[in-house]
């Protein structure tokens, strides 16, 4: 014999507890975690997870399900006078009874659904009219135009907007050396030459900063140095 | 105005709305008539639809009045609608409109921590299906969107007011039913073996991904708009 | 079938029908109606209608059978849609308004980049039907107009304010697909199997991309007409 499990039947992690815990006649508010835990793992180790919408949520309550457990475990703190301990599986059962009240009503919901099924609205009508609104001048029915449907008009306008923000970017060839070069050809002309005149004559801001770190690197190998009377006041250039 | 000729609008007036139409909106549109009144028409409207066997009747839907076909000629109608009917609700969609339409309005974060697991694409179904609408926004941080139930999800389970609707009950009558359960008859039941031993095994055989088992609902068609 | 029940039927799906109904289809739809009898017991209906005082008939146009509410009831039943936003919009027309909607205020500059054409006209009508109004001026060059939503639409969307409008990220959000990424399962799965000693053993095989992604394409098709 052999069965096929699917974990489609599920709703979620919550559901999938809840039938365990039906399954095996236990009492929710004293669920032996040690093997609810065992059964909701081999469920887990039994269907691919890969085919689930909601694989995180399997797993993240695989992993709450195991820190309970340890929990429980671990001796109980030593508390104060009548001070009770906190079960650890307290917040888990108050989110099982609470789902299992929605999942009811939704039952509910679904038989009314079933039932509303079998009547229809009157759909086939027009109002006679003295003077009948010319067609394009109809008013707007109550269920004509939703904020939804303007959501998905308004997506489906924003997917079609041409790609405005086309950038050409052009690589310039700029290297530590060229600008090494560059500073001390200037330097071999004139003796020295204003920062600010030197920079003030670089068009592309990558060739400024590589004329800068060159600037550095020149000091650093002593070839070149910098002069400042004050702060703030001009930086000179020379060869040292 | 005589007594006939009122009757005539307000049958006029529920047959032209296109929601349903309450009897305080029929009064404030017709002065001589008092809701009151409406009401009384309304019955003898509908007397005289089934001394007369019309197919159809006044229902009385999301806190109006609405023409609805008789049940027993569905099985016609619904060959009209053959292939544009829409398609139930998932489990997913039923349980994410009992959450909201009692905690409403609420965010989706909510509703994922109720479910257990993410809402959004479920959600997205139940607004396009104008079940669920936009409902303002929380207060809270990142002030997220918050959804309520609108008057066409009464109008769709064909119920005059949420009250009317079954409710979330006791945690109490919950445990209580829950002990006395007989056991869901499942065929993944029986795939563990008898649950008690902890190495229970589970046997599976082709687990094929089978992706037609997600509800068309949840990856919605978005199209037949009849109902 | 007796004929008292063919009449019924007839009736049900003349009322039922979102569209008007021919007796060809009626006939098609119940195999023992011929297209004949539909339009005799049509005729039969009208009479009882009248005799009845009904507000209604069953009027013939040129596809088929439709119900009309009487001619003189048109006073009461204009009053019913007195108040309401008289339009029948557009696909550029709903294009044009779901921008001003989502992105206001904004110029009129704007929604022509996003729409690609000319929204001039298109404007003017939506102002014309009270859907939109002048929301101010922009303080950029020119001080061009602004558009943003009347009240009465806002109202009509069911939202109380502009700043409960779903931003644009928002609707993004709520119109993809909300997955939580792989990556969070694989995360939290390494966290679980690396600090476990206990004996959980949950193995995971490397995810793949969801395949299930429904694209916002599969949403709204047949649009994508410009003015």
């Amino acid at each position: 014999m052999s069965y096929r499990i699917q974990l489609q039947n599920f709703e979620g992690p919550l559901d999938l507890l809840l039938f365990l815990i039906r399954k095996n006649e236990v009492d929710i508010y004293d669920i032996p975690v040690a093997k609810i835990t065992g059964q909701y793992m081999q469920y887990l180790e039994a269907i691919e997870l890969l085919d689930l919408d909601n694989a995180s949520e399997y797993i993240l309550m695989a992993a709450t399900l195991i820190r309970i457990k340890a929990q429980l475990l671990l001796p109980k703190p030593v508390l104060e006078d009548d001070e009770e301990a906190e079960d650890p599986r307290q917040e888990l059962i108050q989110r099982l009874l609470e789902y299992q009240r929605f999942k009811e009503v939704a039952s509910g919901l679904g038989d009314l659904e079933s039932e509303s099924r079998d009547y229809f609205k009157l759909k086939n009508l027009v109002v006679e009219d003295e003077e009948p609104l010319p067609e394009d001048e109809q008013w707007l029915g109550k269920e004509d135009v939703t904020l939804y449907d303007l959501m998905s008009v308004f997506v489906d306008v924003l997917k079609r907007v041409p790609p405005v923000t086309e950038h050409t970017v052009e690589s310039i060839p700029v290297t530590i050396d060229d600008q090494s070069k560059y500073v001390l050809d200037l330097l071999d002309l004139k003796e020295s030459v204003l920062f600010r005149e030197l920079l003030g004559q670089i068009k592309e801001r990558i060739v400024l900063i590589v004329t800068f770190i060159a600037i550095l690197e020149l000091v650093r190998r002593n070839r070149v140095a910098v002069d400042q009377t004050n702060p703030f006041s001009e930086i000179w250039i020379r060869k040292s | 105005m005589e007594d006939a000729y009122k009757k005539q609008i307000v049958e006029g007036l529920v047959f032209a709305s296109d929601t349903p139409i309450s009897e305080q909106k029929i009064a404030a549109l017709v002065e001589e008539i008092t809701p009151a009144q409406v009401r009384k028409v309304v019955g003898q409207l509908n007397e005289e639809y089934t001394k007369s066997k019309r197919s159809f009747q006044i229902a009385r839907v999301a806190s109006g009045f609405q023409i609805k076909t008789r049940k027993d000629l569905s099985p016609w109608v619904k060959k009209l609608f053959k292939g544009r009917i829409r398609a139930r609700l998932s489990q997913a969609g039923l349980e994410s409109l009992a959450i909201i339409v009692f905690k409403q309005p609420i965010g989706r974060v909510d509703i994922d921590a109720i479910r257990g697991v993410n809402s959004g694409g479920v959600i997205k179904t139940l607004l396009e299906r104008n079940l669920v609408s936009i409902a303002g926004r929380s207060a809270g941080p990142g002030k997220p969107i918050l959804y309520g139930t609108t008057k066409e999800f009464l109008n769709y389970l064909g119920v005059d007011e949420i009250k009317d609707l079954p409710k979330p009950k006791e945690i109490e009558e919950i445990m209580g039913k829950l002990d006395s359960s007989e056991a869901v008859a499942d065929n993944i039941l029986d795939a563990l073996t008898a649950g008690d031993e902890l190495e229970a095994e589970v046997e599976v055989v082709e687990t094929e991904p089978d992706n037609s088992a997600t509800s068309l609902d949840d990856h919605n068609d978005g199209n037949g708009k009849t109902e």
